[in-house]
């Protein structure tokens, strides 16, 4: 089974994504200018500050060469994990439903949070309890989860929220403490949290894996 | 020609920025003020304003969360 | 020689910065000729405290800077260490005081990104970023208003290009109202045979300036600016703030390291201060050979900008190399994966001179060696003040603190100088690269993971630290207490240092007594250096921090790297097991003048410091390293700011557990709870552990036990006990400034 | 009264969000937009339109950086 991770310039967290996902199966790095995803089973969209997060975090990645191909896979019901920059990027790039806002706090956050895995079973959580709950950190400025009522009412009865901060945790106001949506197909998932630094004991936590572990099984099936 | 965009929070979005700025105003002396939102101002140079609608619905503003608006230079405002 | 443009005079040279003598010298050095515009800018740059160290130079030399893991020395942008395994770390410290003081969160970012390019200036892939920040007092406005401010331009920065953030430190004293301190330290891995050098050769190679476009940023900007105290001129140097940039800087990093992979580049020079006219003069002047520069094929970002301006711009986010030209088309490409404007601006000549040309005029030529090597050093003149050079801090403790033992550890945890920090380092990102074994607040130092070999795995420690506070009581001894509190601060994460930076923030050493501070405080760098046995590999200075209202207290900031043989054993900070018997450790003579709390009863500073046993504090940091190492010790924490309770404390907080401690009353109890003075440490572990730590001239005395939810201390008569709750209370103090 | 402050990066101050616009534009089809910066909306209500020098001067921009331009309801752009 094979990730691609995509490498855009001001991706921060891509080689820790790479490290995350070799853990679980094999990854590559995809380029920002590359016109394919060589042929990889599921794509990680990275965190950083993709072309500085300027203007809107995630609004101009939204439009690079590679982002077209990774449109074209999701629609074709490849797996897609958009990991905090790269949750806001799935957004600006309608695969995911909602945007990001900046934090209530209006600074960017550091902090280990827990999280709660929510809903059915997803090719993301499908290896974990439902309401199991992960120790996982949130490193961000533009975190905050919003949507209309009516498409948050549609996300919870269609059980697309799949991951929410347990509560107390909410670390930028995101509505309904929202931490982790997916499409309504279930193939692409956005994330504020970062499970690529939670699979080592000795950097804090091994919670993260289980993430990446899914999805490679998924992927694999 | 010269054209300004004008990108805001839509109404009830929270708005941090704007909220801490009428926060602060006060403490400053600064009585009286209130609603106070904080956006982006876009500044640019463009060959063919027909297009800037477009410019704003693709990349400048996101719909869901921002309004916006296009001043042309002289146009007023 | 046929330079065009205007000559100007010494009056234009005075205001640029040059005393009426360098002037003249300046002059000589041009074989009688006056310098034009172009000279004149770039002159008064290089011969500025700022670039040309004049008065602190003839100090630097008599620091320790060889021998031990050292593999690259000072003199390049960083100095590096041995690690092993074929690695090395580069680090240094770096000031960005006066620019963070006109506008914070650029000054603070800039200072950030400026460290980060010396560090890839010699190769070396940045790994962690630490901070070092002095603020006047909170109830200030203006001090409140420049620490929300730096932090976020700290954060803003190494957050964005992906760098993490791992420690730091941070005081509110009111010497620092006027001229606040923002020093960063940055950290850098290379393969030591990948070092590279930023001295220029070989004639006819080409000088490719890479990375942003020139605008007229910082132009009588950062050298000038801090070459003279800040006063009313602030105003006129206040249009040229630099931005920065941190995402062209990420593409910029990237760009240098591939260019290094592949072999393409004869040297490496960032662009910091003097911009391009320290960039070229230093690489031909390490290189022994002559640079010749053509502004006309710089980019710009603005219209007509003069020749000179060109030269001494300090635009960020550039950096020049030398390459053979057959590397050209290799190199360019390499430029344009990464997205970064590169142009080949000059070559290197056989000349020894450096000549500036406008397209084919020739508007400046100027001896190499009279730009970087002929600038006067002076001697200082050092004399121990007469009187107290500081006041006493304003008093904010009614009670002497002994009725209330309790209510005065509250007080010492609510105090900005040893409340939680986090309210300030969770703005940054620690764990980017995931190497990052200890974070702030889990260990006294940050510890960072180094790629395994085989079973081991291996990691350094590094940590940054300066109490100007007790620097200005005792600039010796002061100074001595601030390396080994950093040595302190290792040792408690299980490492043993291997090379230390500083950054020697201090008053206008014109005047005899910030003369004294100074070579007092290099004096005790010096001797701290050789008794930890470890080398200066670089550093910066940072001089004339002082206005009307007086200087700030001399400000050594130290940054130590170190060794951890098994990062799974790295220290931690925090009592973490029910059970575990607490001990103190190591030399400690605690003393309540120059304490936290002496401060905050506004008393005077002490004309001097308690003298520290130091093979006894060394022999104490060594059993500590060694019991964490051996991972016999459950937690480790010096005893700093606040004295033995506050570190109890937070070991409490650290570790979410209470203690019940009962201290011989051999001491006064106030002192015994509240004194400070280097050397002691406070470790938890089993009895038999804590028993093994003493002897061979070790002072160990187990004191108590970790146990429930409160904090409970006898000492004599005096009692205190406290809740977590009330303590973690008091500790967030910080939180309110930033809600 | 309704007000709305545009602040934008002082001319020769380093625009970072401008240039990265600027060069994203082009590869959505975008052609021929020059100068592009990018700066700060703020849109409030005041009582007394006379203090908003004030309040620009010492927390609506950073004067250091920022040139800033006040349009009142009505009063055009
Ligand atoms: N306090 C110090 N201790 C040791 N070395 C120092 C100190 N201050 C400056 N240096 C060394 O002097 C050289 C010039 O410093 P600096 O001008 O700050 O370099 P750069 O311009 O690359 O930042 C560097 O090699 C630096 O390490
Ligand atoms: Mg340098």
């Amino acid at each position: 089974m094979k990730f691609g991770v995509i490498s855009f310039p001001g991706s921060c967290d891509d080689s820790d994504a790479l490290s995350a996902c070799r853990r679980v199966g094999e990854a590559v790095q995809l380029w920002h200018a590359d016109h394919d995803l060589a042929g990889v089973d599921a794509v990680v969209v990275p965190g950083g500050f993709s072309y500085g997060d300027y203007l809107r975090a995630g609004a101009i990645a939204r439009f690079a060469p590679i982002m077209n191909e990774v449109i074209e896979f999701a629609r074709a019901g490849g797996y897609v994990m958009g990991i905090c920059n790269g949750f806001q990027v799935c957004c600006e790039a309608g695969l995911l439903p909602g945007a990001l806002l900046t934090n209530v706090s209006r600074r960017f956050v550091f902090r280990q949070v827990r999280v709660r895995v929510l809903g059915e079973p997803t090719a993301f959580t499908g290896t974990l309890e439902r309401g199991a709950e992960l120790s996982i950190p949130v490193k961000h400025t533009t975190g905050r989860y919003f949507a209309p009522r009516a498409t948050l009412a549609r996300l919870h009865a269609a059980g697309q929220v799949v991951l929410s901060y347990a509560p107390g945790e909410n670390p930028n106001g995101s509505l309904d403490d929202i931490a982790g949506v997916v499409n309504e197909a279930g193939n692409v998932f956005g994330l504020m949290p970062h499970p690529e630094h939670a699979v080592d004991e000795l950097t804090g936590s091994t919670d993260g894996l289980s993430l990446f572990a899914s999805l490679a099984a998924a992927a694999a099936a | 020609m010269k054209a300004r965009v004008l990108v805001r929070p839509k109404a009830g979005i929270l708005d941090p920025q704007g909220a801490a700025v009428e926060r602060a105003l006060p403490a400053l002396g600064f009585e009286g003020v209130r609603d106070v939102r904080v956006g982006r101002l876009i500044e640019l140079e463009v060959a063919d304003p027909a297009r800037l609608e477009e410019m704003c619905e693709r990349l400048l503003a996101n719909p869901l969360i921002e309004d916006y608006e296009v001043l042309l230079e002289g146009a007023g405002g | 020689m046929s330079a065009v443009g205007s000559i100007p005079g010494v009056e234009q040279a005075i205001a640029l910065g040059l005393t009426e003598a360098e002037y003249e010298l300046v002059v000589a050095s041009l074989d009688g000729r006056a310098p034009n515009e172009v000279e004149l800018a770039m002159f008064s740059l290089l011969w500025s405290e700022h670039c040309s160290y004049k008065h602190s130079k003839k100090l630097l030399r008599t620091l320790p800077s060889s021998g031990g893991r050292l593999v690259l020395g000072p003199g390049e942008n960083a100095g590096a260490v041995d690690v092993g395994g074929g690695l090395a770390v580069a680090f240094k410290v770096e000031s960005h005081n006066h620019p963070s003081a006109v506008e914070p969160f650029q000054g603070a970012a800039t200072g950030v990104g400026g460290i980060l390019r010396d560090i890839f200036a010699v190769g070396a892939r940045p790994i962690a970023v630490l901070d070092s920040l002095r603020f006047g007092e909170l109830d200030s406005e203006r001090s409140r208003y420049l620490l929300e401010h730096a932090v976020a331009g700290i954060g803003h920065y190494g957050n964005s290009i992906g760098v993490p953030t791992v420690g730091g430190e941070v005081y509110f004293e009111a010497p620092y109202e006027h001229n606040c301190l923002i020093n960063a330290m940055c950290v850098g891995l290379i393969e030591t045979e990948r070092l590279i050098r930023s001295a220029a050769s070989g004639p006819g190679n080409l000088l490719v300036l890479f990375g942003a476009s020139t605008g007229r940023d910082g132009i009588g900007g950062a050298s000038v600016l801090a070459s003279a105290e800040l006063g009313e001129g602030d105003e006129a140097k206040r249009p040229s703030v630099q931005i920065g940039d941190p995402f062209a800087e990420k593409k910029l990093m990237l760009c240098s390291l591939d260019l290094l992979e592949r072999g393409l580049l004869v040297a490496l020079q960032d662009l910091g201060a003097a911009g391009l006219t320290s960039a070229a003069a230093e690489m031909a002047s390490k290189g022994a050979v002559g640079v010749d520069i053509d502004v006309a094929r710089v980019p710009l970002r603005e219209e007509g900008m003069e020749p000179f301006e060109i030269m001494v711009s300090e635009s960020q986010e550039r950096m020049l190399c030398v390459i053979e030209p057959e590397a050209l088309e290799a190199v360019l490409g390499v430029c344009e994966h990464w997205e970064t404007a590169a142009s080949v601006i000059g070559e290197v000549t056989a000349s020894g001179l450096v000549r500036v040309l406008d397209s084919d005029t020739l508007v400046g030529e100027m001896p190499v060696a009279a730009l970087v090597d002929d600038c006067p050093l002076y001697d200082l003149d050092p004399r121990a003040p007469l009187e107290p050079i500081y006041g006493a801090p304003q008093r904010v403790l009614d009670s002497s603190g002994e009725e209330d033992p309790g209510e005065t550890l509250l007080a010492l945890l609510r105090s900005p100088n040893i409340a939680d920090r986090l309210p300030l380092f969770e703005q940054y990102d620690p764990v980017v690269q995931s190497r990052t074994v200890r974070r702030p607040g889990q260990s006294d130092a940050a510890v960072l993971a180094l790629p395994a070999r085989g079973q081991e795995r291996p990691g350094i420690a590094v940590a940054i630290d300066g109490n100007g506070r007790r620097v200005a009581a005792d600039p010796y001894r002061g100074t001595i207490e601030a390396v080994l509190e950093c040595a302190a601060n290792l040792a408690c994460a299980g490492a043993e240092p291997l090379g230390l930076t500083n950054c020697l923030n201090f008053g206008n050493p014109e005047k005899p007594h910030i003369a004294w501070q100074l070579s007092e405080s290099v004096r005790g760098l010096a001797d701290a250096c050789r008794a930890i046995g470890v080398p200066v590999v670089g550093g910066n200075v940072s001089l004339y921090n002082e206005g009307a209202e007086g200087p700030i207290y001399p400000t050594p900031v130290i940054g130590l790297v170190g060794e951890l043989p098994d990062v799974r054993r790295a220290g931690a900070l925090g009592f973490c097991s029910e059970g575990d018997r607490i001990a103190l450790v190591g030399p400690f003579a605690p003393e309540i003048a120059g304490s936290e709390l002496a401060r905050l009863g506004g008393r005077e500073l002490p004309g001097s410091l308690g003298e520290l046993d130091i093979p006894r504090v060394l022999a104490a940091q060594r059993v500590v390293r060694e019991g964490v190492r051996s991972g016999s010790l459950s937690s480790a924490h010096d005893i700093a700011e606040g004295g033995l309770a506050v570190a109890l404390a937070e070991c409490c907080l650290a570790g979410g557990l209470g203690a019940e401690i009962a201290l011989d009353d051999t001491v006064k109890p106030l002192r015994a709870l509240f004194g400070e003075g280097g050397g002691g440490f406070v470790v938890s572990g089993g009895e038999g552990a804590l028993r093994a730590l003493g002897g061979g001239g070790v002072s160990v005395r187990i004191v108590g036990s970790v146990s429930g939810e409160r904090l409970t201390i006898w000492s004599g008569d005096a009692r205190i006990e406290l809740s977590l709750e009330r303590m973690r209370e008091a500790h967030g103090a910080l939180r309110a400034l930033f809600d």
